[in-house]
């Protein structure tokens, strides 16, 4: 098992390319798009920030990776409905979308651990 | 006058209808300092929770009607105003707990901790061009009424034009949160949508007590 | 007229995406998603960023922003084929692609100036 | 023997026969340290240069060979192997110039010119675990056998040794360019995948020269 990451957009098509681009390089690893709204439109869902929380965190949590502040918020809340047991394992990342989500899926495909995820994700944000 | 859950249920109804009248408005202030999708939004998310209230009856207390508000809001809005009026509901909800209706004292509770749900979710502070600019000045002038023995109406008065002028003292600030804060010093000149928003559900609580007056 | 931006991904859904945020708060500015092969692989095309540079550079110029280093390397080669009078206004930013791309498309839409739209992509990965 | 435009061409056919060949290998090695496709992007690459050069005809000039894979290349590899062999060939080609046959001199400057493409284009060093550690020992080597005399066979043959020594010596190393740099220390223990198609290449320019022996 490994540590799963869910990929928070306004954009569906923004979600969907995040995990296709980070597949590439991890294809054992649970990626979960939850971008656009529950209608199809630009913005967040809660609702598809929960399932893919429930859909990456098997156990060893998960990573939430998102856009612009809005998505952080959404993400925020849906991460203060778990249950408390689960949200000790699930952490919203600070670090650029698309670059913190390729470093911490190549970091979960190596087996590393949930803190060693997040800090592979908030580093990406460094090299520029 | 009682501020029971029929006046909560009333207040989400008008706050309904207001909002869907004043749905272009808000967009075309979205549109100047964001990406032109408040009113819409806000239409979405109080028209759900109308439907909500309508199938499911009026909920036994004020706090139930907020929770109700919050838990749709934060799943339909889809926009920054989801989560930010979806947690000042929540904790409204929560000061509110099983009053069946709320005296001066909780009126105040209720209000400000809507403001402080705001303030935990999105970090603005009074002058960052948000709605914290209607809402602080908001519960600070039904804070002052309260003190000064107002009623539950006269208060939630006191709220509504303080934050209607809070709305209007938006306009030359320069936006640090949200989406306006990528416009920089260009946001100034402009209303915030979400002040205008948070002006006028404080107006339809108002009208809300009028009517049971 | 304004600057136009070229976004240069591994992935057609995620340079699409990107466009679609970006042009949320920017409805004047010409977007192009330059992602995906040829073919409509993962990987990056020579000929898709030259199209996009062809579109979105009216005159005012185009700033690139780019997913991963192979990204990079294609975008650069596609600058260098450019006639030497183009070559001068497009520009290549060092900057995290989503978070550059809304920065630089709000920057385009109130008209600043190539150097100002670059500047804007490339602050943006500083507030991490 | 001569470095002519035949033999140029026959190095294409023959580089685009044993990385078909190799696909599998190629990607297999790709999949430890990146994307898993290599293979795939050297294939397309290569079998699209035979096309072209099966349709339009064996070019004038070696150089004008180069400048024909170069643009193909860049065109249709879609992978870091793109841009970075299409500068090497185009690199190789202006190198070439005119010239109908490539003497010793002539081949050094050309495989100089390749690296010192593909470094300005990656900027990779030595050590790096990229193609470079197969090009710089096979450019060093080819220089080498220049001075003592070589023929041009025997100077392809000892690039082709070293590209293939420098290949075995990616196999410890940390990547520190390229999508393997992900992965750290965990890429160390595997051969890099460009560096193995690099000598699969100059092998191919060995055979090539034979060919015509
Ligand atoms: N961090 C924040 N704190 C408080 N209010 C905010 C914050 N971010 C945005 N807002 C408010 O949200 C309003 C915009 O809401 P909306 O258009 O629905 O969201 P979005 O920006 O996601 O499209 C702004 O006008 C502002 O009042
Ligand atoms: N910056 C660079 N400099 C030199 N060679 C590089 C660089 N980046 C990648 N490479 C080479 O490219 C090879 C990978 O090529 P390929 O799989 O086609 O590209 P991609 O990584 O885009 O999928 C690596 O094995 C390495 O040899
Ligand atoms: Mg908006
Ligand atoms: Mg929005
Ligand atoms: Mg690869
Ligand atoms: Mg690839």
């Amino acid at each position: 098992m490994s540590v799963g990451l869910v990929i928070v957009s306004h954009s569906a098509k923004l979600a969907e390319g995040v995990c296709e681009l980070a597949a590439q390089m991890a294809a054992d690893v649970r990626l979960a798009a939850a971008g656009g709204t529950d209608d199809g439109g630009i913005g967040t869902s809660l609702e598809k920030i929960q399932a893919g929380i429930a859909e990456t965190d098997q156990g060893d949590g998960a990573v939430l990776l998102t856009d612009l502040g809005s998505a952080v918020m959404t993400a925020e809340m849906a991460m203060e409905f778990l249950d408390p047991e689960q949200q000790e394992r699930v952490r919203m990342a600070n670090a650029p979308l698309v670059e913190g989500a390729v470093a911490a899926a190549v970091s979960a495909q190596t087996g590393k651990s949930l803190a060693e995820v997040l800090s592979a994700a908030e580093s990406a944000g460094a090299s520029y | 006058m009682e501020l029971d859950a029929a006046w909560a249920d009333r207040w989400m109804h008008d706050s309904a209808r207001v909002i869907a009248e004043n749905r272009q408005r808000l967009t075309t202030l979205d549109r100047e300092i964001g990406d032109a999708d408040h009113g819409e939004n806000m239409e979405r998310g109080f028209s759900a929770i109308v439907e909500k209230l309508d199938t499911d009856g009026t909920p036994d207390t004020p706090g139930a009607v907020f929770k109700t508000a919050a838990m749709t809001l934060m799943s339909k809005v889809g926009g920054a105003a989801g989560p930010l009026y979806g947690t000042a509901f929540l904790r409204a909800a929560t000061a509110a707990g099983d009053s069946g209706a709320l005296g001066p004292a909780e009126l105040v509770a209720v209000l400000t901790a809507a403001r402080d749900g705001i303030v935990a979710r999105g970090k603005a502070e009074v002058g960052d061009k948000t709605m914290i600019d209607a809402w602080t000045p908001a519960v600070d002038a039904a804070a002052t009424a309260q003190a000064a023995d107002s009623t539950p109406a006269g208060i939630l008065i006191a709220a509504a034009n303080a934050a209607e002028a809070g709305l209007a003292g938006t306009e030359p600030l320069v936006a640090r949160k949200g989406r306006a804060s990528y416009l920089g010093e260009r946001s100034a000149g402009h209303l915030d949508p979400g002040a205008a928003s948070t002006a006028l559900i404080l107006q339809s609580a108002v009208r809300a007590a009028e009517a049971a007056a």
